[in-house]
C-alpha cells in the first residue's frame, strides 16, 4: 500500500452537511469519502492505494477534478484497490453529485 | 513423349503418393491406427503442408499423428496454415520436421514460437492476414497435402463440415485442384449426410478420429464481466458513431468492449430510436451477446467466419438471420466472411493493446509472435470498393481536405480504455511491435491496424475523429486528447485539444449528451450468461465453464 | 418480439449501500458508526492490505413500509464480505440495539464468506458474539430476517448465523452453506467437490435447492423490488420461536432430512424425489415457475 | 490424554459416569457436591450432521429432564475436541450450517432454562466445529495443551498471499490471526487457560462454575478482550452502534 496526501487550492467553497461515501474497495475499484472541513480555500485528499508509484497520475486526476468543481474546504479520503483513472474520476463525480443532492 | 511428362509432374507426384498409400485402404476410409503410416506414405520432403487449424475448429487428431511420424522420413516441411493453435503445431517444429512456416495467427502458442524464432530453429515466411494467406494458396503457397477436419463423412468421402466450416473450402479447393492430397479427420462416418459441404471427389482419405475434433468457444464473453467503463465506451460508440454515421453493415472484434455495444442495442440504442437504423447487417461470428439484439428485432442478417459452441440450436431456429443449409445447420466460411468484412461492411470496430501517436495499433508484445488473424482485413479501408452507402460517403467526405475526386471511406475504429488492468497504458510513444520486430528479425514491425486506415479512436474520455484532422500535429493531439491520464495523454497541448474539441474532432461524453454516471450495468440487456439463455428462449446452450446450472 | 428488458436494479450486482437504499423507505436510513468515522480495521492495516471506511458492513436504522427496522448489509466485494473485529462488532451492536429499540425486525443482508482470515481469531470470536446477540434479540421477541442474494452468498460462520435467523429470503443466485467448495476441494480433492463445476456448486448450495429444502422460506427474483416487497410482507408475520417445542420439531425435521437425502447426490436427485416433472430443467426455470412447481411438488421428509 | 484420565482429573476418580462413543461424549458427573451434565466431542471430531444432532439431542434432553422440585437445573459441561466441521459435499447439500445453527439454539435454550454452560477445550478446537457449540457457553476454559485456531499459518499465507515468514513475525506482535489458546485468551474469546502443573483439576472446575454465577448476565467477552489488551475495538464499536 502507498499513502500520500495531495493538497488542492480552490476558492469556490464546498457545502457538504452530510459526509458522502461512493464506491467499494474491490479489485480495480475504490471508495471516495467526502467531508466538510474548516480549512477554507484548501481541499486535502488522503489517498491510500494498493497501486504503488502512480502519485503523479493521482495529482493530475485530482487537479482536473478540482478545476471543474467547488472543493474549497472539503476533505476527501480515498481507499483504492487499483482503480484506473477513469473509475477514479467517475467515483469522484458521483460522490460530488450526491454530496450536493444530500444537502438539498 | 518426354516433353509431355514435364507438364504433369504434379499429377505424377499425386499418383506416386497414392500408390504408396494404396495398401492401407480399399476405399477412402482409413482406420485411425493407420493415420501415422498414411502420413508417412503421402508426405515427401519439401512438401507444403496445411494442418487445418482454424480459429476454432482443429484437425487435432491428424496433428497428433503428424508428431508421431518418423522425422527421418517426414521432414523439411513447409507449414502453410492460418492458425498455429495446438501444442502439436509447435512440437512438429521442435522435432525438426519443419523448415519454414507461413501463417496468420498463433495466439495460444505465441511464446513458444517466439523462442523458436529467436534460437534460429524456424524461419517464418510471413505472418499474413487470413485473406492474404488464402489468396496465396492460389498463387504460390498451394499445399501439397492438406489435413482437414469435418463433422462427418459418408462412405464415398463426401464431407459435412456443419456450422464450423470455416477454412475448409479454401484449403480443399486449392489443394485438390493442384493435384494435392486431401486427408480429412471426421468425427463420424455415416450412411447419409445432412448436406454435402465438400464433395467426395475433392477428398482422398477419410479417417474417423477416436474423439470429435476440438472446438474452442472463443467468442463467448460473459456479460457478468463487463465493467461500467465498458458500458460508457459502448454508449459513446452508439451515440457518437453508430447513430451519427447511420452504420448498418459492420463487423465487431472479439472483446468485452464490443460485447457491451451488442448488449446495449436493445436498451440504450432502442431508447435513442435507432432500431432499424443501425446494426442491421453483420459479418460476425454468432456471438452469444448478440442474442438480445436479434430477439429485439435489430438484426436482419449475420454471416459468420465460423460458429460458436452452444449456439447451434439458436442459429438453426433463426434461419432468417443466419446463413443455414437446407438441413437447418449453419454454414460458415472464413474466406467469404473475411471478404464480406473487408468489402461489404461500412465499419470495423475492435480493441487492441497499444496505439501509438500516429494511430498505428498492435497487440504484439516483445516476447510473443501471435499475428493478427482477420482484424487487418476488416480494419483496413477497402480501396477497391465502388458501391456507395451513406456511412461510407460521409466518412469519405470528412477525410477529403484537398478537393480530390469524391470517394467513400470505411470506418475503422479502435475502442480501448486508456489504461488496461494493472495500469498498463493503451497509448504509447512507441509500439512494442518495434522491439518484437528487432528480436525476431522481422522486415516490418507487426502492426495490426495502420494509422492511415484508422478513422476513430474511442476511449472513456471520448471520441477522436481522425478523419477531420488536417495535419499530423492535429492527429497526434487528437489522440493525446482522448488518452486520458496515460503519459501520452498527459503530454497533450491542452489549448490545441480544446481547439480540436470546438471543431468536433475530439468529443467528450458531455459533448455527446452522455453522463458517465448513467453508465451502469443495469443498461445491459443481459447481465449474465443465464440472461442470454433466457433471451434465446432456452435455445442457447453455453459450454459448461460458463454455466452455474 | 422485443427481448425482455432487464432494467430493474439487480440485487446481486448492487453494493451494500445500494441494496439498503433500494429496500428501505426513501430517505429513512440512518447509519450508525458511519464511514466518516473511518473506523477501519487495524489488523488489515498491520498486514498492509486495503482498508474500507466501513470495514465492509453498513449498519443503521430505517423504515420499511413505514415500520421501523434495523438493517445491516455486508459488502461482498470488500474482502468477500468477511467478518473481522470491527465488522463483527457493528453487526453485534445492531442486534444489541434491537433489544432496546424493539424494531419490527432486524434485517441482515448477508454477503460473506465467513471469518476474515487476516484477523481470523477476532473474526471467529466475533461471529460467536453475533450468534449470542442474535439469540438475545430473538429472546426479546425481535424477528431477525436474513437475505442472501449476493456474489459471496452466506458461508462459514455467516452461513450458521443465516440459518439461526427466523426467516431466510434468497434469490436463485444466492448460495447458503458452510464450507466453501474451494476449501473442500483443496482438502479432500476434486473428486469430493469440483469447485469449478459451478452447476454442481449451485445444485449443492444455491437458492433453488435451499428453497426446496425449506431452509429459505422465499425464493425471489434478482431485483431489489422483488426483495423489497417480500421483506415488507414478512415484517408483519415473522415471530421468533426458540422454545423447546420448536427446537424439538426442528430436531425431528433435521433428522428426517438426513435419512430422506441419504442417497441424494445433489439438487437433481432432490427435485426428482420431490416429483418435479423435469428435474434437469429446474436450474433454468424462472422464479415464478419454480415457486409454482415447488408448491405442487413439495419435498416430503421421511420421518422415522 | 487417555480416555478416562481427563474425567478423573476433572471430577475425581469415582465421581463421573461418562461414556465415549466414537467422537461423542455423554455422561454425568458431580463437582463440589453439584450434579453436572457432560456433553461433547472427542478425538478431534470432524463435526458432521449426525454428530451435531447427537449433541443437540443431548442438550434438549438435559432441558427436558424432570427434576425434583426446587432443584436448580444442572450445569452442562461441554467437552470440545474438534478439528472443525466435516468437509464433505453431502454434508453441504444437507446444509450442515443449519445443523450447527440448530445446535447453537439448543445451547441457548439450555442457558435460558437456567443451565450454566461451561466449555472445556480439550485437544483442539477449530473453526466451525468450535462455533457450533463450544464458543456459545457462558464460560470457556482451555485445558493444558489445547490448540485453538481457524487455520494454520501456512494455509493462511496461501490464501491471503502474505508471505509465511512475514506472518510469523507479525504473529509475535498480534494475537489476532495466529493459532493458540493464549491468543484467544488475550482477545477474551477464552476465559481461562488452565496451567499444566496440576494433577487435580477439581478446584479449577469448581471455580470456573462459580465464576459463571458471579459474572454479570450477557456476553462479556468483548470487554474481557479490551481489558486484556488483545481486542481493543470490539466492545467500543458494538457499544457505539448499540447506544449511538
Amino acid at each position: 500500500m502507498e499513502h500520500f496526501q495531495i493538497t488542492l487550492s480552490n476558492s469556490a467553497r464546498a457545502d457538504i452537511r452530510q459526509p458522502v461515501l461512493c464506491g467499494v474497495v474491490s479489485s480495480g475499484n475504490l471508495e471516495v469519502l467526502m467531508m466538510q472541513s474548516d480549512s477554507g480555500g484548501i481541499c486535502t485528499v488522503d489517498v491510500n492505494t494498493s497501486a504503488v508509484g502512480f502519485r503523479d497520475v493521482w495529482q493530475a486526476v485530482l487537479a482536473d477534478f478540482n478545476e471543474r468543481h467547488a472543493l474549497g474546504g472539503m476533505k476527501i479520503a480515498i481507499n483504492d484497490a487499483g482503480a484506473t483513472p477513469a473509475v477514479v474520476s467517475l467515483r469522484l463525480r458521483q460522490a460530488y453529485e450526491s454530496s450536493r443532492s444530500e444537502t438539498q | 513423349m518426354g516433353e509431355h511428362a514435364q507438364w504433369n509432374r504434379l499429377g505424377e507426384g499425386r499418383t506416386r503418393r497414392l500408390g504408396r498409400a494404396a495398401r492401407l485402404a480399399a476405399g477412402k476410409v482409413i482406420a485411425a491406427e493407420q493415420a501415422v503410416t498414411l502420413l508417412e506414405a503421402v508426405l515427401e520432403p519439401g512438401d507444403r503442408l496445411c494442418i487445418e487449424g482454424n480459429n476454432q475448429k482443429q484437425a487435432d487428431f491428424l496433428a497428433h499423428a503428424l508428431v508421431q511420424t518418423d522425422p527421418a522420413r517426414v521432414r523439411d516441411l513447409h507449414l502453410v496454415q492460418s492458425v498455429l493453435a495446438l501444442p502439436e503445431h509447435i512440437d512438429v517444429i521442435e522435432r525438426g520436421q519443419v523448415s519454414r512456416i507461413d501463417f496468420s495467427f498463433s495466439g495460444p502458442q505465441a511464446g513458444r514460437l517466439a523462442r523458436l524464432v529467436e534460437t534460429g530453429r524456424i524461419s517464418i515466411g510471413a505472418i499474413h492476414t487470413y485473406l492474404e494467406l488464402f489468396a496465396r494458396y492460389f498463387v504460390d503457397l498451394t499445399p501439397n497435402v492438406a489435413l482437414i477436419a469435418a463433422e462427418a463423412a459418408d462412405r464415398h468421402g463426401n464431407l459435412y463440415t456443419g456450422p464450423n466450416t470455416e477454412d475448409t473450402p479454401a484449403i480443399v479447393e486449392a489443394t485438390a485442384f493442384k493435384q494435392g492430397i486431401v486427408i480429412a479427420q471426421v468425427s463420424r462416418v455415416v450412411d447419409s449426410l445432412p448436406r454435402v459441404d465438400i464433395p467426395a471427389d475433392w477428398v482422398d482419405f477419410v479417417i474417423q478420429s477416436p474423439e470429435p475434433y476440438y472446438v474452442e468457444p472463443l467468442f463467448t464473453r460473459d456479460p457478468a464481466l463487463i465493467t461500467e467503463t465498458q458500458v460508457l465506451t459502448a454508449m459513446i460508440a452508439i451515440k457518437g458513431l453508430y447513430a451519427e454515421y447511420g452504420i448498418t453493415r459492420l463487423n465487431h472484434g472479439i472483446g468485452f468492449d464490443t460485447a457491451a455495444i451488442e448488449l446495449l442495442l436493445p436498451t440504450y440504442a432502442a431508447d435513442l430510436g435507432l432500431k432499424g437504423k443501425i446494426c442491421t447487417h453483420w459479418a460476425l461470428n454468432p456471438h452469444p451477446t448478440l442474442i438480445p439484439a436479434i430477439e429485439a428485432g435489430f438484426v436482419q442478417s449475420v454471416h459468420s467466419f465460423g460458429s460458436e459452441v452452444g449456439m447451434e440450436k439458436y442459429i438453426a431456429a433463426r434461419p432468417d438471420v443466419f446463413f443455414t443449409g437446407h438441413d437447418g445447420s449453419m454454414r460458415s466460411n472464413r474466406a467469404f466472411c473475411q471478404a464480406a468484412g473487408h468489402y461489404a461492411c461500412d465499419l470495423f470496430i475492435g480493441s487492441t493493446l497499444q496505439i501509438d501517436l500516429q494511430g498505428n495499433s498492435s497487440t504484439a508484445t516483445a516476447d510473443r509472435i501471435a499475428g493478427f488473424g482477420g482484424a487487418p482485413n476488416m480494419g483496413a479501408d477497402a480501396r477497391g470498393r465502388r458501391h456507395a452507402s451513406p456511412a461510407w460517403l460521409r466518412a469519405g467526405r470528412e477525410s477529403r481536405h484537398d478537393g480530390s475526386i469524391p470517394r467513400g471511406r470505411k470506418l475503422v475504429v479502435q475502442i480501448v480504455e486508456t489504461f488496461r488492468e494493472h495500469m498498463e497504458p493503451a497509448f504509447v510513444e512507441q509500439l512494442d511491435a518495434w522491439a518484437l520486430a528487432e528480436r525476431a528479425k522481422m522486415e516490418v514491425p507487426p502492426v495490426m491496424i495502420y494509422g492511415e486506415d484508422l478513422t476513430h479512436i474511442i476511449t472513456e474520455e471520448g471520441i477522436a475523429n481522425l478523419l477531420l484532422c488536417r495535419t499530423p500535429e492535429e492527429r497526434e493531439q487528437a489522440i493525446r486528447g482522448i488518452a486520458g491520464y496515460t503519459p501520452v495523454g498527459m503530454g497533450r497541448d491542452k489549448r490545441m485539444v480544446e481547439n480540436l474539441r470546438d471543431r468536433g474532432i475530439v468529443r467528450r461524453p458531455e459533448d455527446l449528451g452522455i453522463d458517465p454516471r448513467q453508465a451502469t450495468r443495469d443498461l445491459l440487456a443481459a447481465r449474465s450468461i443465464k440472461d442470454l439463455v433466457r433471451a434465446s428462449q432456452g435455445l442457447y446452450e453455453p459450454p459448461k465453464k460458463f454455466r452455474n446450472w | 418480439m422485443n427481448a425482455k428488458r432487464l432494467n430493474q436494479a439487480s440485487y446481486y450486482e448492487a453494493s451494500a449501500r445500494a441494496r439498503i437504499a433500494g429496500l428501505v423507505d426513501a430517505g429513512s436510513f440512518d447509519e450508525f458508526c458511519p464511514p466518516a468515522l473511518q473506523q477501519t480495521s487495524p489488523h488489515l492495516a498491520l498486514l498492509d492490505a486495503p482498508l474500507a471506511f466501513d470495514d465492509g458492513v453498513v449498519v443503521g436504522s430505517a423504515r420499511m413500509d413505514n415500520r421501523p427496522i434495523l438493517i445491516a448489509a455486508q459488502e461482498g466485494r470488500f474482502n468477500g464480505g468477511s467478518v473481522g473485529e470491527v465488522h463483527g462488532a457493528k453487526i453485534r451492536g445492531l442486534l444489541i440495539r434491537a433489544v432496546r429499540e424493539k424494531p419490527a425486525a432486524v434485517i441482515l443482508l448477508v454477503d460473506s464468506g465467513g471469518v476474515r482470515l487476516h484477523e481470523a481469531n477476532a473474526g471467529l470470536i466475533a461471529i460467536s458474539e453475533i450468534m449470542r446477540a442474535l439469540l438475545d434479540a430473538q429472546a426479546a421477541g425481535i424477528p431477525v430476517i436474513a437475505v442472501v442474494g449476493g456474489s459471496c452468498g452466506a458461508f462459514g460462520g455467516m452461513g450458521i448465523v443465516t440459518r439461526m435467523c427466523d426467516v431466510v429470503v434468497m434469490s436463485e443466485e444466492g448460495r447458503l452453506s458452510l464450507s466453501g467448495p474451494e476449501v473442500i476441494e483443496t482438502v479432500k480433492g476434486v473428486g469430493e467437490f469440483d469447485a469449478k463445476d459451478k452447476a454442481l456448486v449451485w445444485r449443492t448450495t444455491g437458492g433453488k435447492l435451499r428453497r426446496t429444502l425449506g431452509e429459505a422460506a422465499y425464493l425471489v427474483d434478482d431485483n431489489l423490488d422483488a426483495f423489497r416487497s417480500t421483506l415488507a410482507e414478512i415484517l408483519g408475520i415473522a415471530r421468533p420461536d426458540n422454545a423447546l417445542a420448536a427446537l424439538k420439531a426442528d430436531q425431528a425435521a433435521l433428522t428426517a432430512r438426513r435419512s430422506t437425502l441419504a442417497d441424494s447426490a445433489d439438487g437433481l436427485d432432490i427435485w426428482r424425489r420431490a416429483g418435479f416433472p423435469a428435474p434437469e430443467q429446474v436450474p433454468m426455470l424462472d422464479t415464478d415457475t419454480f415457486n409454482i412447481l415447488l408448491a405442487a411438488h413439495p419435498l416430503e421428509l421421511a420421518h422415522e | 490424554m487417555s480416555d478416562g484420565l481427563i474425567f478423573d482429573r476433572l471430577f475425581g476418580p469415582s465421581a463421573h459416569q461418562v461414556a465415549i462413543r466414537g467422537h461423542f461424549v455423554r455422561g454425568q458427573a458431580s463437582i463440589a457436591g453439584r450434579r453436572v451434565e457432560v456433553i461433547g466431542t472427542w478425538d478431534a471430531a470432524a463435526l458432521d450432521s449426525a454428530l451435531t444432532l447427537e449433541l443437540a439431542a443431548a442438550v434438549l434432553a438435559c432441558v427436558e429432564a424432570p427434576r425434583p422440585p426446587g432443584e436448580a437445573p444442572p450445569p452442562i459441561v461441554f467437552i470440545a475436541d474438534t478439528e472443525g466441521q466435516a468437509l464433505s459435499r453431502h454434508e453441504e447439500l444437507l446444509g450442515l450450517n443449519g445443523y450447527f445453527a440448530h445446535l447453537a439454539r439448543c445451547v441457548d435454550l439450555a442457558r435460558r432454562s437456567g443451565h450454566q454452560t461451561l466449555t472445556l477445550v480439550n485437544g483442539q478446537a477449530v473453526s466451525g466445529g468450535f462455533l457450533a457449540f463450544g464458543l456459545l457457553a457462558d464460560r470457556i476454559c482451555a485445558l493444558p495443551g489445547a490448540q485453538v485456531r481457524v487455520m494454520d499459518l501456512r494455509a493462511m499465507a496461501r490464501v491471503t498471499k502474505i508471505p509465511f515468514e512475514r506472518l510469523e513475525v507479525l504473529a509475535s506482535e498480534s494475537p489476532v490471526f495466529a493459532p493458540g489458546a493464549e491468543n484467544y485468551w488475550r482477545m477474551g474469546g477464552i476465559h481461562e487457560v488452565w496451567p499444566d502443573d496440576r494433577a487435580d483439576w477439581r478446584p479449577l472446575l469448581a471455580e470456573a462454575l462459580a465464576a459463571i454465577d458471579a459474572s454479570p448476565a450477557g456476553d462479556q467477552r468483548p470487554q474481557l478482550g479490551a481489558n486484556r489488551g488483545g481486542r481493543l475495538l470490539a466492545a467500543r464499536i458494538a457499544e457505539r452502534v448499540a447506544l449511538g
